[in-house]
């Protein structure tokens, strides 16, 4: 049980990406600042990024076992498509700005049913 | 990026963002003294500047009403504080237009000597903090170790390095001292080639010349219509100095002094020496002219400077006694405006007949010129508040009074 | 190292011991670094405006002006705004000064002085450096002024706008190396001043100034110093600062400079091979002798540190010289000059590899292709055994269970 | 005493200040300290790829993440950074419904991460670690370096390179980069009254 | 000393005194001192004597005298082992040990099997039974006062002595109204006075002593039909003490509710009494020799649990005679081989099948009562009424004790109970303590609170039993008992400073009383589950792991009802944000009510050191004497029924698997059932830090936004209301309806008759206009209505959107994880099968 002495797993990853992730999904739901909730999405990505980079890691598994490159290419994939995603994500939040003198989400309900 | 568009109302913007109100000084570093820029800005744009004024006032016009004339030469020196020859001399004229004095030959030439040195003095200032403004350091030293030498013949001259009180009225306090004269000409024949090391790192700089050319213009029109002079007003092109367009009182002292206004012409200025070019950028009226104006102006003052040791020289008699302290004033006013580094400089007395004015008024110039920089700020960016209020070369100390 | 001390301590206090010293001694070179770069500025600044500089303490040269500031500058208030946000405002500094730091820990001195052997160093380097940008954005905002956060804004879009270009730049040195290791860079240019990639082909040679000119950017130094524009900004993103706070972000901002100059250095300049190959004639770098090549290491450092610091030192000169740049001008250099100059010399640099695989001078060098991991075996870790990275706990961390299998099954 | 495995003590570390801020990010309502929170979180995240053996991906993290995506997110804060949206407050229900929500997924995550026995520790020999630069490199280019041994031919020749995404990703950038400045383009406005007060 | 011989006296005298204490009582009260006030102290020294005799026969007798088992943590042993365990931790090597007969008391010391792969010792059960007196013999029929004594028993002595000492003496303090006339401020007679009566100081400590003699005397019985003789007493007991204030409506509404809502209960505890006697023909627990032959009578649990067949449960011989009644009406001899086929035959309709669904009756028969007892689902309505009683009573019968007596029970027939009833019992037990705890988060009045937490302690200890964790269930009961009454006591002592039972009008007493508020606070601390982990906690932390420990072995073992242990842990936290909430609302804070808070003092030194001294217990009673392995857990060890200790599957519900309870203790359940303990507790109590303790965030803005998820539970789930709708109305509708149908039908025949006709015609009329025009407007109606309420869904909240997706992802996980592994077992399968 002592964590200083035993190597770690793929589950110890999982962990780290399972907080990350809802936290992240959290923040979304609850943070009413858009910028808020884009930082919310990066937190979401970052903890499935975790959970590839370590599916991928020869370290945690024997080669056989793991992902190999696959998890560290997906990762990488991931973080641009972030960067993108937050380039038009700050895009439309400075056009709802611009439109609404305001980055409240909860202003944001025009299509209301 | 935006600029200035033809209907005033119209600013163009990259993305909307918060408008915030700034305030640009009265401690801010780049502000020449105690002047207050409000800006109102929308990111890096600016939207509105307004200047505010009165930090420096020190009621030098209501204590005029309560000195001699003579008594209140001091306090001339300290409103341009960087050309105190010329607000003496300015202040003296209008007395001694009062006082209907007439000056020997040999004060004239004096004045017109110490008075350009003055003005070379004044823009050597104004040029090195304008490259400070601008974001350079190095001329603003040249700049000064040069001044420091004009500031050092002062001294010999009549024991002030700022305020002098040297000019007075009737003449001024003291001859020049033997042995001035060559001093002075080996310092005109050591500055030449220092004016050419000023061109090449700012004039002709090319990050200079992109801050400045087309920044900041200001047409002739609204330049007459503010009441702007000096090199602000010719900056502009428009051809006027009062040292050959004044008073014939004040334009009698230039009387056989060979020198052209400077100013643009025809797309050209005056071809006196070897000048760098006009860039294909600058606009007339903009940032880069005026502070070209005034670098020139420092080539013609050395000419002038040249032709007045000539001429003082070939003088004899006396450099003017000065009146006495408490000398009584004539019944009635009088006006008189003058060239000075800065622009038009007018003084105004007004007397009942003793020996202390009823009234003692300033016509400042950079009051005038730096009217302009709510219609030369509108749209510009924050780096540019600096370069145009720069370039209008204000002395607070003048403005305040 | 911690090998070493493992003789005498347990092996956790071991590695902790030696995780420490190392801390220390880059924390040192930062410091020390400092000091000297800012008397260096002084000095060179007085110089070009026809003034001597500091004179007095220290000595003749006032070598020691630099640290009496530094005294007085800790024995000063250390003020917060009112309205400022006060926990970002207290760490935003030590922020800034971490990211030049940690650039350090990947940075070779010598052929293998490097406190970690990383893999992706090159990579490494130019990322941490863009983390110091943050430190200058939570100042600027944090310190509640209008002019910090003009300031703040200023350094972001420019700091990512320059990343992109300095980005191209770094690339073409590890194209042509094969490799980012900068190790590994540094010994492929072995030899003389023509096997420097500065010389490797003319488009390297463009592409150097461009990166020079992107580094002063990312590095805010003038002319596009636009975060702490003094006549703009009043002091952009530090104006609310004083006393060790503002000292910190000083800090930070000289070893950014030496790094990227230690960067153009290793990348350009042939890092610490001479322009001469006299380790060679001496036969020093090929010896076995531990002594021998200890010696060559010692010229090499002093070949790289030279020309580090001629790097800064012309960014001083540049500083004193030039106005600033006004902010869309700066990105205008960025976008308009910057980049597509660079990528103009990346495909010049690719197309260059291609026809004439050896450069420009000398057609066939044995480096030409090489796997990374082939590099890895002879030279890479004759290197590491010398040197920290093999010892330093970090390292074990990152290279896996090295810890595991030493210790951790007995 | 057991000999401590520095490799699990950094893997504390990091997990502990990712996690940690990731938290903070939550609960903080200052948008600023929000994204200053993020970044530790994820620099602290690159700091679990390098753990990870994954050092070319760490580094892309530190610089595209960290270095580019969250200072253009600063950025963003900036430029919208007026006094009511630096601070908003989120109703105390939400909160609640968030915490049982989110509460339950990560029960529900964890569960998932902690119940399969594959992904426990085990003890990896030394010796495997290989820089992962170049390999990277190569599957973006198509080819796969590490599949070289791959039985299955059509997995051995390109098939399983990543050369077409690589590409999709480059346009698919160009493209969002055109979109976002499209979306973000000037617009004109008419300054209301400060024009005619001259 | 001899234990054999001597604990039936010395617990027998100690059942016995507070029955003297009350004859006495009754014969003499009021004429006990002034007003009765020597009737307090005369029950007080009864109880206590009891206590002294209690507590003497635990520490001098029982723990002398029986060797504790071998420590049951194989914690160190697995990891050292390091291997995964399974179920396989028991082998079945049996291992049986006979003690000779001592004197009179027929007494087997059985043997377990038990050899753990460990290397535990084996351990045999200690216990005694016997009888003190027959009170009639009817054919088979034995009714007896008899005793049955283990640990449990005489460690339920001495806690329920010891918490009625403590409740008495602080009842002769809270009770000094009642030693005059007093004055009854909630009821209002007809001429508008307030009710004037003479105190009856004297009748409470009456019934006190009858309730305790009646729950020792549940506790010592040895026979079932015993336990329900004094169940009843309780009941009875209970009742006079809800309604002690019988002038107040609500108080004797309450008692009669508790009563009706118990008789309930009780009729399918009878049912299960039944089976059990026409089945095994015996009421006794143990094993007793009653004919004097010298060999005893099998009791109930050897019955179904023999020696012979190592302790595991088997249908008795007697459940398989009855069950195949036709069959041996036929003729078919009962041979024991036709037994033992009759017993393998659980075809559907077989007569083992027939004779193990016997057992479930009797078994859930039995749990019936418990339900109605211990307050659980759905009949739990009756407790938190049960409050209008004075507080010592809440205390000692509604928490500590009597509601425990179900539990106690569950835990005494453990042995009888088959796999399904336990399924029912932790269904039940989760149920409710889910049901409960939400419905404590919203009650203001602070005994409420109390009492629902307590309703929900007492489904956790279910939840525990159902899931096969006996010792966890019985070792909460008895922490539960501690902390419990001191917190009632402590609410008490609130009420008694403010004169009210609204939590909004106090706040900050804490101040005023301080010893009160912070002996409450130790026992939230206790209920919450605080400790560091793994290190020491307060008594609540070892019982409640322990209960999630074996929930999550039994979610390990059973994925399909992994819900209880999600539902217990998040039930964890709901108890540590309510009782948080309460301690806030009553101690911390400003004062609500300024007037109330001037007037609040602290109570009588009478009041609180009972507190303390329960406080200390609620801190202390998890822990191992010091320098011993001595502590109640291990008392619980050796008192567990021998034959439990392994894994046993349902019979009808195949794949429903009863984890041994030892797998509790495996790291891999009890490290992260601590974890999800503490972390749980501390949510929640974080949760009432921010609510309530530091208000960042505002409560009443979390109802008015979750408006009738609020109403549902301030209305405590409509549980009243539904019944009210399903038993109460009907009864009165069907007899209104029966008055009806004379006047109405006979009467109104003819009139219909005439009215006929012309009805008709208008049927036909409306069937043309509201069935087939209504028919085709209905279904326009219905698409209109549901696209609205679609409509409703769309609410345009990108973070209400966000949630959507939170929660569909959650249901997913778990749609597929407990309900559709099926489908993707063999992918998983592959991927654990990979080195």
């Amino acid at each position: 049980m002592n964590l200083l002495t035993e190597p770690i797993g793929v589950s110890h990853y999982l962990i780290v990406g399972a907080i990350m992730f809802v936290t992240g999904a959290l923040c979304m739901a609850t943070k009413r600042n858009a910028l808020g909730v884009l930082m919310g999405i990066e937190l979401v990505l970052n903890g499935a990024n975790v959970n590839f980079v370590a599916f991928g890691s020869e370290y945690l598994r024997p080669g056989a076992v793991s992902m190999g490159l696959d998890g560290q290419l997906i990762a990488l994939f991931v973080i641009v498509l972030a960067a993108a995603e937050a380039a038009v994500a700050l895009a439309i939040v400075l056009n709802f700005y611009n439109n609404h003198s305001s980055v409240d989400v909860d202003k944001a309900d025009e299509l209301k049913g | 990026m935006a600029t200035q568009t033809d209907d005033p109302r119209i600013i163009e913007f990259d993305v909307r963002t918060d408008e915030m109100l700034v305030n640009m000084g009265p401690q801010h570093p780049s502000t020449h003294g105690v002047l207050r820029l409000v800006l109102r800005t929308d990111g890096e744009i600016v939207s509105e500047a307004t200047p505010h004024i009165g930090y420096l006032h020190r009621c030098a016009e209501k204590i005029g009403e309560n000195l001699t004339p003579r008594q209140w030469i001091p306090y001339t020196d300290r409103m341009d504080y960087l050309a105190g020859m010329n607000m003496n001399l300015g202040w003296s004229l209008a007395v001694e237009k009062l006082m209907n004095l007439e000056l020997p030959e040999k004060a004239r030439h004096l004045r017109v000597l110490i008075a350009e040195m003055n003005r070379i003095a004044s823009h050597l200032v104004g040029m090195g903090a304008y490259g400070l403004d601008l974001g350079t350091f190095s001329p603003f030293l040249y700049a000064f170790r040069e001044r420091e030498k004009i500031l050092d013949l002062f001294e010999e001259v009549c024991g002030a390095r700022l305020t002098y009180s040297y000019i007075t009225v009737g003449g001024a306090t003291a001859d020049l001292p033997p042995g001035w004269l060559q001093k002075c000409e080996a310092f005109l024949d050591q500055l030449r080639p220092v004016i050419d090391e000023y061109h090449a790192l700012l004039t002709t700089n090319a990050i200079f010349v992109r801050r400045t050319a087309g920044i900041g213009v200001l047409s002739a029109e609204k330049a007459i219509d503010y009441g702007c002079t000096g090199p602000v007003l010719r900056g502009s092109g428009v051809d006027y100095d009062l040292r050959r367009d004044g008073e014939q009182r004040y334009t009698e002292m230039y009387d056989g002094y060979a020198f052209e206004v400077i100013v643009e012409r025809d797309g050209h200025y005056p071809k006196d020496h070897d000048y760098p070019p006009v860039p294909k950028t600058a606009v007339l009226g903009d940032c880069w002219h005026r502070f070209y104006v005034r670098m020139l102006e420092v080539m013609q003052a050395m000419d002038l400077v040249r032709q007045a040791i000539d001429r003082y020289s070939m003088c004899s008699g006396d450099w003017g006694t000065p009146v006495k302290l408490t000398e009584k004033l004539p019944k009635g006013d009088a006006y008189m405006e003058t060239e000075c580094p800065r622009g038009q400089m007018g003084f105004y007395i007004v007397s009942n007949g003793g020996s202390i004015p009823l009234r003692a008024r300033a016509r400042s110039s950079s009051f005038c010129n730096l009217s302009v920089t709510y219609d030369l700020c509108r749209g510009c960016l924050i780096a540019d508040v600096p370069a145009i209020v720069g370039s209008l070369d204000i002395v607070m100390g003048e403005i305040d009074r | 190292m911690a090998e070493y001390l493992q003789q005498y301590l347990p092996q956790s206090l071991a590695y902790l011991t030696a995780a420490l010293v190392h801390a220390v001694l880059i924390l040192v070179v930062v410091a020390l670094g400092t000091l000297i770069f800012i008397w260096l500025e002084r000095k060179v600044s007085g110089r070009i405006q026809d003034r001597l500089g500091p004179t007095r303490v220290g000595g003749k040269f006032g070598w020691l002006q630099t640290l009496a500031d530094g005294l007085k500058l800790i024995t000063k208030e250390d003020l917060r705004p009112a309205s400022a946000d006060s926990m970002l405002f207290l760490i935003a500094p030590y922020v800034s000064l971490c990211a030049s730091y940690v650039a350090y820990i990947a940075l070779p001195f010598a052929d293998g002085w490097v406190a970690i052997h990383l893999n992706v160093a090159v990579f490494f380097i130019v990322a941490v450096l863009g983390l110091e940008v943050f430190g200058v954005m939570l100042a600027g905002y944090a310190s509640g002024s209008k002019w910090s956060l003009f300031g703040a804004m200023r350094e972001a879009a420019q700091v990512v706008s320059y990343e992109v270009p300095l980005g191209i730049c770094v690339v073409v040195p590890v194209l042509i190396a094969g490799t980012m290791d900068l190790v590994a860079i540094g010994q492929m240019q072995a030899g003389w001043f023509f096997n420097w990639f500065l010389f490797h082909d003319p488009f390297t040679f463009i592409v150097f100034w461009v990166y020079f000119t992107c580094a002063t950017a990312s590095v805010n130094r003038a002319p596009f110093d636009l975060a702490e524009a003094e006549s703009e900004l009043v002091a952009g993103f530090h104006t609310e600062y004083s006393g060790v706070r503002w000292s910190i972000f000083f800090m930070a901002e000289y070893s950014s400079m030496v790094v990227v100059s230690a960067l153009a250095a290793i990348l350009f300049f042939g890092g610490w091979n001479g322009p001469l190959p006299i380790t060679h004639w001496l036969g020093l770098a090929d010896s076995a002798n531990p002594l021998a090549h200890y010696v060559a290491n010692l010229l090499g450092l002093i070949n790289f540190l030279g020309k580090a610091i001629a790097g800064v030192t012309f960014m001083m000169w540049v500083r004193w010289t030039l106005p600033r740049l006004r902010i869309d001008q700066v990105m205008a250099t960025c976008l308009k000059y910057c980049t597509p100059i660079a990528a103009f010399g990346f495909a010049g640099a690719v197309i260059w590899t291609f026809l004439f695989p050896g450069g420009l001078v000398i057609p066939n060098k044995d480096w030409v292709v090489q796997e990374e991991y082939q590099l890895d075996e002879p030279q890479a870790q004759s290197a590491a055994s010398t040197s920290a990275a093999s010892t330093s706990p970090l390292a074990h961390a990152d290279s896996g269970l090295h810890a595991e299998e030493h210790h951790g099954t007995d | 005493m057991e000999p401590i495995n520095w490799h699990s003590v950094f893997f504390l570390l990091f997990a502990l200040v990712g996690c940690g801020f990731s938290v903070a990010v939550l609960l903080t309502s200052n948008v600023v300290r929000m994204a200053f929170y993020l970044v530790l979180a994820l620099a602290a995240t690159s700091g679990l790829f390098f753990l990870a053996g994954a050092d070319f991906v760490g580094a892309m993290q530190i610089m595209i993440y960290v270095g580019g995506t969250l200072v253009l997110l600063i950025f963003g804060v900036m430029l919208t950074a007026r006094g009511p949206f630096i601070s908003m407050r989120t109703p105390a229900g939400e909160w609640i419904l968030g915490a049982i929500i989110g509460g339950s997924l990560l029960v529900v995550l964890l569960s998932a991460a902690t119940s399969v026995r594959a992904w426990r520790p085990v003890a990896v020999a030394e010796g495997e670690a290989r820089p992962t630069a170049t390999r990277l490199g190569m599957a973006l280019l198509g080819a796969r370096v590490d599949k070289l041994e791959e039985p299955d031919p059509t997995q051995r020749e390109g098939m399983s390179g990543y050369l077409l995404p690589f590409e999709i990703v480059s346009v698919h950038l160009l493209v969002v980069l055109v979109g976002s400045a499209y979306l973000a383009r000037p617009k004109k406005r008419a300054v209301g009254s400060t024009a005619e007060t001259v | 000393m001899d234990p054999v011989s001597t604990l039936p006296v010395l617990l027998g005298l100690a059942w016995l005194v507070p029955l003297a204490s009350f004859t006495l009582i009754v014969l003499f009260g009021p004429r006990m001192g002034k007003a009765g006030i020597g009737a307090g102290y005369l029950a007080t020294g009864a109880i206590l004597t009891s206590a002294i005799l209690s507590s003497f026969s635990l520490f001098f007798v029982w723990i002398p005298a029986y060797d504790m088992p071998e420590p049951s943590h194989p914690v160190a042993a697995d990891s050292a082992h390091g291997g995964a365990h399974e179920a396989e931790v028991h082998d079945e090597a049996a291992h049986k040990e006979e003690h000779g007969d001592d004197d009179h008391g027929e007494q087997h010391a059985e043997s377990s099997h038990g050899e753990h792969d460990g290397g535990h010792a084996h351990f045999d059960k200690p216990e005694i039974a016997g009888e003190w007196y027959t009170l009639g013999k009817f054919g088979s029929l034995r009714i007896t006062i008899g005793y049955y004594i283990d640990s449990l028993t005489v460690m339920m002595f001495a806690m329920v002595t010891f918490i009625a000492t403590c409740i008495h003496f602080y009842a002769i303090g809270y009770m000094h109204d009642e030693l005059h006339d007093y004055v009854d401020h909630e009821v209002t007679l007809e001429d508008g006075q307030h009710l004037h009566r003479p105190g009856r100081f004297h009748r409470f400590f009456q019934y006190l002593s009858l309730f305790c003699f009646s729950m020792l005397g549940l506790v010592i019985a040895g026979n079932i039909a015993m336990v329900f003789v004094f169940w009843e007493l309780v009941g009875i007991c209970s009742y006079f003490l809800i309604g002690f204030y019988i002038e107040r409506k609500s108080a004797s509404n309450a008692a009669n509710k508790a009563f009706i809502v118990n008789r309930v209960g009780d009729f399918g505890m009878i049912i299960g009494l039944m089976v059990i006697f026409a089945t095994l023909g015996t009421f006794a627990f143990g094993d007793v020799d009653a004919d004097g032959d010298g060999t005893p009578e099998p009791g109930i649990f050897s019955q179904v649990r023999s020696p012979e067949n190592d302790y595991a449960l088997v249908v008795p011989d007697g459940v398989i005679k009855a069950a195949a009644a036709s069959e041996i009406a036929k003729g078919v001899e009962a041979t024991p081989e036709q037994i033992q086929s009759w017993r393998e035959d659980m075809e559907p309709g077989g007569v083992g099948r027939w004779a193990y669904w016997l057992m479930i009756i009797a078994g859930v028969g039995i749990f019936c009562g418990c339900v109605g007892k211990s307050a659980q689902f759905p009949l739990h309505v009756w407790l938190p009424d049960a409050m209008e009683g004075p507080t010592p009573v809440s205390a000692l019968v509604h928490s500590a004790t009597m509601v425990a007596a179900g539990v106690y029970l569950v835990g005494r027939f453990f042995p009888f109970f088959v796999p399904e009833v336990l399924l029912v019992i932790a269904i039940i037990g989760c149920i409710t303590l889910f049901v409960a705890a939400t419905i404590a988060i919203t009650a203001v009045d602070i005994k409420r609170v109390l009492a629902y937490s307590t309703v929900s302690q007492l489904g956790y200890m279910m939840l525990a039993l159902g899931v096969g964790g006996w010792s966890a269930g019985v070792f909460h009961l008895m922490t539960h008992a501690f902390f419990k009454s001191l917190l009632f006591m402590c609410s008490g002592s609130v009420i008694h400073a403010v004169h009210t039972n609204d939590m909004t009008h106090m706040g900050g007493l804490r101040k005023k009383m301080p010893w009160t508020a912070y002996t409450m606070l130790v026992g939230c601390l206790a209920i919450m589950g605080a400790g560091v982990p793994f290190t020491i906690g307060l008594s609540g932390h070892y019982s409640k792991d322990a209960i999630l420990a074996q929930a999550m072995s039994f979610e390990a073992a059973n994925p399909m009802l992994g819900w209880l242990f999600y539902v217990a842990a998040a039930g964890a936290a709901i108890t540590a944000f309510y009782m948080f909430r309460l301690w806030f609302l009553t101690c911390a804070g400003e004062p609500r009510d300024k007037h109330r808070y001037d007037h609040a003092h602290e109570s009588p030194k009478v009041m609180y050191v009972p507190l303390v001294i329960l406080a200390v217990m609620a801190v202390i009673v998890g822990w191992s004497i010091y320098g011993t392995p001595v502590g109640i857990q291990k008392l619980l060890e050796q008192a567990r029924p021998m034959g439990i200790l392994t894994t046993a599957h349902g019979a009808l519900l195949t794949d429903l698997v009863h984890p041994d309870e030892h797998l509790s203790h495996l790291e891999e359940f009890h490290v992260a059932s601590t974890w999800y303990a503490t972390l749980t507790g501390l949510a929640g109590l974080g949760l009432a830090i921010v609510f309530y303790g530091v208000r960042v965030l505002n409560p009443a803005e979390v109802a008015n936004q979750f408006k009738r998820v609020y109403k549902f539970l301030v209305n405590k789930w409509y549980f009243d209301e539904l019944y009210n709708v399903i038993f109460v109305k009907p009864v009165l509708l069907v007899s209104s309806r029966v008055a009806d149908f004379d006047k109405k039908v006979i009467d109104g025949l003819i009139d219909t008759l005439a009215i006929g006709t012309r009805m008709i015609a208008r049927l036909d009329d409306m069937i043309d206009r509201y069935f087939v025009d209504g028919l085709i407007n209905a279904f326009a109606g219905w698409t209109y209505a549901v696209a609205l309420w679609f409509r409703g869904a769309e609410t345009g909240r990108l973070r209400q959107y966000v949630m959507f997706i939170v929660l569909g992802t959650v249901v997913l996980f778990i749609l597929i994880t407990f309900y559709l592994s099926a489908p993707l077992a063999p992918s998983l399968s592959t991927l654990e099968g990979r080195p």
